[in-house]
């Protein structure tokens, strides 16, 4: 059973686990659609997981994912409502997210903060600036343009999905193929050591928050294309959902351990879970303890820790 | 209870005059429940015009949807010992406690959407979320011809607006045979949960004829899961009178929505509030009309 | 007399046989040797004794009376106690909250409060008995790692102790400290206590030991009475072949200036620090525990921040900001605190070897895998490190081996400058050699070398210039004839300075 | 300034400063009545945060705490309202918040699941098994004998605060004086060498938790009493100001480090930062960028890391 564990396929038999249980109880489930809304349902959630993993990985954490995603978001859709073409709008929304990354990178790295309590800061300020930006209305008559980004297809699959696979492509060969991988995951597991190993652990720290900043403004544009609109509460939560993600794909907190493919495990894990939920219209007053049951039974299935001692 | 001989309506309300020396003294607080929605956020923006208009002071506090923070809330408030109270509650039970406290201080309530079970209250401004449910109803049968599969969005489980208009739709959609709902879920009063719960319905039910969303902000999530399935001729019925909802209403793109005027309980509860911090009268229950907005209603929403 | 016998003791992690049939016998009152190479399964072999492993098959009998020790507080209550070569502390409390911990019962006072005046008297007596002159209320995280051992001594000397077993207590300790603790298991020893001594240092074995059984491949090779066993032929059963000449200095003219030191201070070394390294040289610095040669090493190797002073490297002045700029300078340190300095714990052997040198192996930011499976695969076996695979996380590595895998990590990356702190502690005496060798061909390659030893055989064998640190001072040079045991014991103690 | 940093008195000093800044600008804030609301207001809160710290300190997370209050508080208000005596009823849920506790606790240390993934799978369930019991309604007309928990005074002080000071000094007694607290920091320092010096470490975890869900199920208590409501979104969101306390009074997430003295300064922070922004009427779009902006200066405050190296 070594290379079950090995290869953490914990999280991967609790996903395969309930879609089979789905395949069986929902005739829907299975249908090319089904799992192309799940793959697109699940896309704005595995971006945010995907940047949140790199965060992780360091033994950081990113609270402000959600509303980093609000604010760049409201910009953005502000300045195409005043002409800007959604590319630059994109662009400038992108470049928010990095810089809004670097402001939480360079409290941990530099001032040596908790990353918990600096990102549950920025977090908070972020809400409020988009709050005040918008005025707490949602913005809409976004361009036409715009709208391909969330409701595109290419090839008959959804152009969010397409994203989500480029970047994760990429994020993946980073984090497992690259010197910078490497060195994440160093910092990760001793940062004390990796330091004394001659890494630039305050540079990475700043790239990795700043990773997860411009993730979260892509998951962003996503979102407000798919809705056409950027609303102020746009995003809360979602670092929740992120971090679950994450940790359900069997990344530790503690950081230096972990993979981007248990990520996206443990996103689609989620995101088919609320998928079957609705398919086989379980009552609102069920859905909680029912998710909370599934989520307890797929991390038992993933009992990596058993042998620890 | 409504139809109390005290009852009047938001439009017949008489304007007062601003400026008088006394009312720039007055210091109004206002407690709403959450900002996490546009609908409350108007209500606030009629407030602070209100307040503006008038040269009183106000205010606002945000509950984030918490009675215990709200009642945290209504505390300050007390301390600060404003002129008066303007409560959105979160919750109908528990700001009971909230609104005793502040009678034991003397400062006067109005209380806005919701209003609260005990609680020596002045003036309650709201409109009737059983009857909007009832009416959303009425719309959707009408909508989808009397027969045929509809789906109920339902708001955050727990709250007093997603109980009443569930009560309300349920009462109506009943008596028409022809109409089952085939599914009931939850997407929490928010726009994206709601693009993907429709999305996972439409997956579901293919067939289905109409949606009723418990508020707006889910209702055009839903429209535009439904745009994006392709599917055309599903009827979407809404509450709130949202100024996107509204404007897709009389585009045909959504069916009907039963519209609330908060801007309006805003400026009226800053109006009552501020002759109570006077000592004048204000009539005990104040009913808000609902508005059916449909494709030829002329209607501004909010 | 009391008696510990290990009879047939057998032990495999996932199917790795570690310990083959072990046997192996203490007395009460004797002072027992158990010699190995690194990885020969020693520390295991005291794990599986103590209860923390489970034999998977074989017996182990008190007094001729089978015994489970399902956990070590089994074998605890059975008067068993262990110094761990790993520190087991908890950094994140004081030094006698730290003796508390398994010693509750002792201090626990109504309601379960803890008899702080109580545990606070027994801390210092025991910290006076093991010589650690430091507040009992000091957190062990502001302890060096000399000072940690100590405190792990002292927590195992506070049971009621039939047998005590110390792996490898004198790795961190120097010379001062080493004496005490001989002094304290000679009275143990009088006491009646059978004592298991873990050691790479054979000088120390045939000063205090009684017996000593050797170790090999996780089987016992053979147990000899010191007083009748020459030194050659325990090792010789111990690593397989014999070792001679076991400090090979080799002699070359020194060539330029490497590094110079010229009155440098940082934060933690108040006192003008100057030295010089030359190419072609092996430079030591030798002294007592928190003499600050640490410090030194840390200044020169961009850790701490050079507050005064000058320091030059190739006659250019020069201060690292970070290790990162002294290592693309061509100047590395091989770290004293393995554990939290040297090594990715949970990582595998690949990827801790590999990471000071990945910019050597890559292409457009992509480690080159292969090239690295194989550059790795050499140093393992250059250094004869111990390994099941190249994944194998370094924890469970054995001590000695996880140490030759930092050197091996520094070595790789082939620095100008090497500054090595400890560099072989907890290293048996073959790969010692292969160290040295290691040394002496950088050496040939005009590269330099400053070595922080506190072995001290070692410290006078290899180098050829000793600088000797007291109080955060450089207090004297030692070259040519004076690099001897007894001059340098004067200068460490302070008695007389050699001033320069 | 080495004094500062070992008695940790950067949260101290971010408090102080923001009493000072409140009393100078407004004239209520230093009334006997209003810093009792304060006490009073930030009482759940301590409550929960002192559990909370229990938990971290052994490196763990609770995020259920939420949830527990919720469904330990509907049980309560049901058997009240069925007749059952307050003081019956209370202690049932003060039970209740326990096993719910030895839930999180036995996954934790038996299980060897990550506490924040075993506590996120329980906080939905909770909440889910809350809103099924009560059928998404509130709970109400409680006995009046029930009223004086939350609402009523001693000696001119509300009984919360009296509530919490006991629990506080009890907590601390046990943290920083006893046997039971020394073990609870050596398992958070190193939860391996704990268990070779032979302390039950799993047996810890499981009453760590414990406490945290007891603690959740008083909270809940007096929350419901304060109310005369139990609410089934009651508690909804409370872990989060839970471990902002704690870690803004200086607890490390990792754990083995930190004081209960520090938990209940980051608590009146919070406290005091609600208070204030109330009482200085900021308008309710900037409270959020306020808060960030004050939570992030009060951190700076405490910068403990930065002589790290
Ligand atoms: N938990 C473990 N899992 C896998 N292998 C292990 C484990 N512990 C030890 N080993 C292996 O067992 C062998 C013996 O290790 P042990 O620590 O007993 O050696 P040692 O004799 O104490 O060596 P040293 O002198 O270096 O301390 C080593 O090869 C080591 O890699
Ligand atoms: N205040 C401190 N905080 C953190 N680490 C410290 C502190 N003081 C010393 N150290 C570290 O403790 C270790 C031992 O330092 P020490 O003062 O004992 O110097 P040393 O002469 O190198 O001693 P040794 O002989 O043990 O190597 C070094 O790694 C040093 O950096
Ligand atoms: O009446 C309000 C609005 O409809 C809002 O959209 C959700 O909460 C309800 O209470
Ligand atoms: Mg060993
Ligand atoms: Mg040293």
């Amino acid at each position: 059973m070594s290379w079950f564990r090995r290869y953490r396929l914990g999280p991967l038999l609790g996903l395969v686990l309930l879609v089979f249980i789905l395949g069986v109880t929902s005739g829907q489930f299975f249908t090319v659609s089904n799992l192309l809304d799940v793959a697109l349902q699940t896309s704005v959630n595995a971006l945010l997981a995907i940047g949140m993993t790199f965060v992780i990985l360091t033994s950081g954490i990113d609270l402000s994912v959600g509303s980093t995603l609000a604010f760049s978001s409201a910009l953005a859709a502000q300045w195409m409502v005043a002409g800007i073409s959604p590319w630059m709008a994109g662009i400038a929304a992108l470049c928010i997210g990095g810089l809004a990354g670097a402001l939480n990178g360079v409290m941990v790295a530099y001032a040596r903060l908790a990353p918990f309590i600096v990102t549950l800061g920025t977090m908070t300020l972020f809400r409020g600036l988009t709050e005040i930006y918008t005025n707490g209305q949602p913005i809409f008559n976004l361009p036409n343009s715009f709208n391909g980004l969330g409701n595109g297809a290419i090839l008959g699959i959804p152009v969010p999905v397409w994203i989500t696979v480029v970047v994760f492509l990429i994020a993946w060969a980073v984090l497992s193929r690259t010197v910078a991988g490497r060195r994440i995951y160093a910092i990760g597991g001793n940062e004390k050591v990796a330091y004394l190993a001659g890494v630039r652990a305050k540079r990475y720290l700043v790239v990795v928050y700043m990773v997860s900043g411009i993730l979260a403004a892509l998951a962003g544009l996503v979102l407000t294309s798919r809705l056409a609109t950027a609303e102020p509460t746009a995003g809360n939560g979602y670092e929740l959902d992120a971090i679950t993600a994450v940790v359900l794909g069997g990344t530790s907190l503690m950081g230096g351990e972990g993979t981007l493919v248990g990520t996206i495990i443990g996103a689609l894990i989620l995101g088919v879970i609320d998928n079957g939920l609705n398919l086989l219209n379980v009552s609102s007053f069920y859905q909680d303890a029912v998710k909370g049951l599934v989520i307890l039974i797929a991390i038992m299935l993933d009992r990596k820790k058993s042998e620890g001692r | 209870g409504c139809g109390t001989s005290t009852t009047s309506n938001v439009g017949s309300a008489t304007k007062l005059n601003s400026g008088t020396a006394s009312t720039k003294q007055i210091r109004i607080g206002f407690a709403v429940s959450t900002l996490n929605n546009p609908f409350f956020v108007a209500m606030s923006n009629g407030v602070q015009q209100e307040a503006k208009k008038l040269g009183v002071q106000v205010t606002v506090l945000n509950g984030n949807n918490d009675p215990a923070t709200q009642l945290n809330q209504v505390e300050d408030l007390i301390q600060q010992h404003v002129s008066a109270i303007i409560l959105n509650p979160a919750d109908s039970q528990s700001l009971s406690t909230a609104v005793a406290q502040a009678n034991r201080a003397h400062i006067p309530v109005v209380t806005l959407d919701r209003s609260v079970t005990k609680g020596d209250v002045s003036c309650f401004i709201a409109s009737n979320s059983v009857e909007a449910g009832k009416m959303a109803a009425d719309e959707l049968i009408k909508a989808v011809g009397g027969k045929g599969q509809v789906v109920e969005l339902q708001g955050v489980i727990g709250t007093s607006a997603e109980a009443d208009r569930e009560k309300g739709f349920d009462q109506e959609i009943e008596k028409s045979h022809g109409i089952t709902v085939v599914a009931r879920q939850t997407a929490n009063f928010d726009r994206s949960q709601a693009l993907n719960v429709m999305q996972n319905i439409l997956q579901a039910h293919p067939n289905i004829q109409g949606v009723f969303a418990q508020n707006d902000e889910m209702a055009l999530g839903a429209l535009k899961a439904i745009q994006a399935s392709g599917k055309r001729n599903i009827k979407v019925v809404g509450i709130d009178g949202e100024k996107e909802a509204v404007s897709d209403v009389h585009q045909g793109v959504m069916y009907a929505d039963v519209a609330q005027q908060p801007t309006q309980e805003g400026v009226l509860g800053v109006e009552y509030a501020v002759k109570l911090a006077k000592g004048e009268k204000v009539p005990k229950q104040v009913n808000s009309p609902l508005h059916l907005v449909e494709k030829n209603t002329a209607f501004k929403g909010f | 007399m009391s008696c510990l016998e290990m009879r047939g003791i057998e032990k495999s992690f996932s199917g790795v046989s570690v310990l083959r049939s072990v046997n192996f016998t203490v007395e009460g009152g004797e002072v027992h040797a158990l010699l190995g190479e690194n990885g020969a399964g020693k520390s295991t072999l005291m794990k599986t004794l103590t209860g923390i492993y489970q034999a998977d098959a074989g017996e182990i009998l008190l007094d001729g009376v089978p015994q489970t020790f399902r956990t070590i507080l089994d074998s605890k209550k059975a008067g068993i106690a262990i110094i761990h070569q790993e520190l087991n502390l908890f950094p994140n409390l004081s030094i006698q909250e730290n003796l508390l911990i398994g010693y509750e019962e002792d201090f626990r006072g109504m309601l379960g409060w803890v008899r702080y005046k109580q545990l606070r008297e027994h801390a210092l007596a025991l910290l006076q008995l093991v010589g650690l002159t430091r507040s009992p209320e000091t957190p062990v995280s502001e302890l060096g790692i000399g000072e940690r051992q100590l405190v792990e001594i002292a927590k195992a000397l506070q049971s009621d102790l039939r047998f005590l077993i110390m792996d490898e207590p004198t790795a961190a300790l120097t010379a001062q400290e080493t004496q005490k603790l001989f002094q304290i298991i000679a009275d143990l020893k009088t006491r009646g206590v059978g004592i298991i001594y873990i050691s790479h240092r054979l000088e120390e074995l045939f000063a205090m030991a009684d017996r000593v059984t050797v170790l090999r491949d996780g089987m016992t090779v053979g147990t000899y009475c010191l007083r009748e066993v020459a030194e050659e032929l325990l090792v010789e059963r111990m690593v397989g072949r014999s070792v001679e000449n076991r400090y090979p200095r080799s002699i070359s003219d020194p060539g330029e200036m490497l590094l110079e030191l010229d009155g440098i201070q940082t934060r933690r070394l108040p006192t003008p620090i100057s030295l010089t390294v030359r190419a072609g040289e092996i430079v030591g610095i030798g002294g007592m525990m928190g003499a600050g040669r640490t410090e030194v090493a840390r200044a020169i190797t961009g850790i701490d921040r050079i507050t005064g002073g000058v320091m030059r490297l190739r006659g250019e002045q020069i201060h690292f900001r970070a290790p990162g700029e002294a290592i693309e300078n061509g100047v590395a340190l091989v770290t004293e605190d393995r554990k939290d300095d040297g090594l990715l714990l949970s990582f595998g052997v690949r990827f801790n070897l590999a990471l000071p040198t990945l910019d050597e192996r890559q292409r457009a930011g992509f480690v080159r895998t292969r090239r690295e499976c194989e550059f790795v695969e050499e140093w393992v076996k250059r250094l004869a490190i111990r390994v099941h695979h190249m994944d194998q996380p370094v924890v469970n590595l054995s001590g000695g081996n996880q140490q030759k895998a930092v050197f091996a990590k520094w070595l790789a990356r082939d620095p100008q400058l090497l500054v090595l702190d400890e560099p072989t502690r907890g290293v048996d005496v073959g790969a010692k050699q292969e160290i040295y060798q290691l040394m002496n061909e950088m050496k040939a390659r005009r590269k330099g070398i400053l070595m922080i030893s506190s072995d001290l055989p070692e410290l006078l064998g290899m180098c050829d210039r000793v600088y000797v640190m007291r109080d955060k001072a450089v207090v004297g040079e030692l070259t040519g004839d004076e690099m001897d045991q007894e001059v340098f014991m004067t200068l460490v103690a302070g008695r007389q300075g050699v001033q320069e």
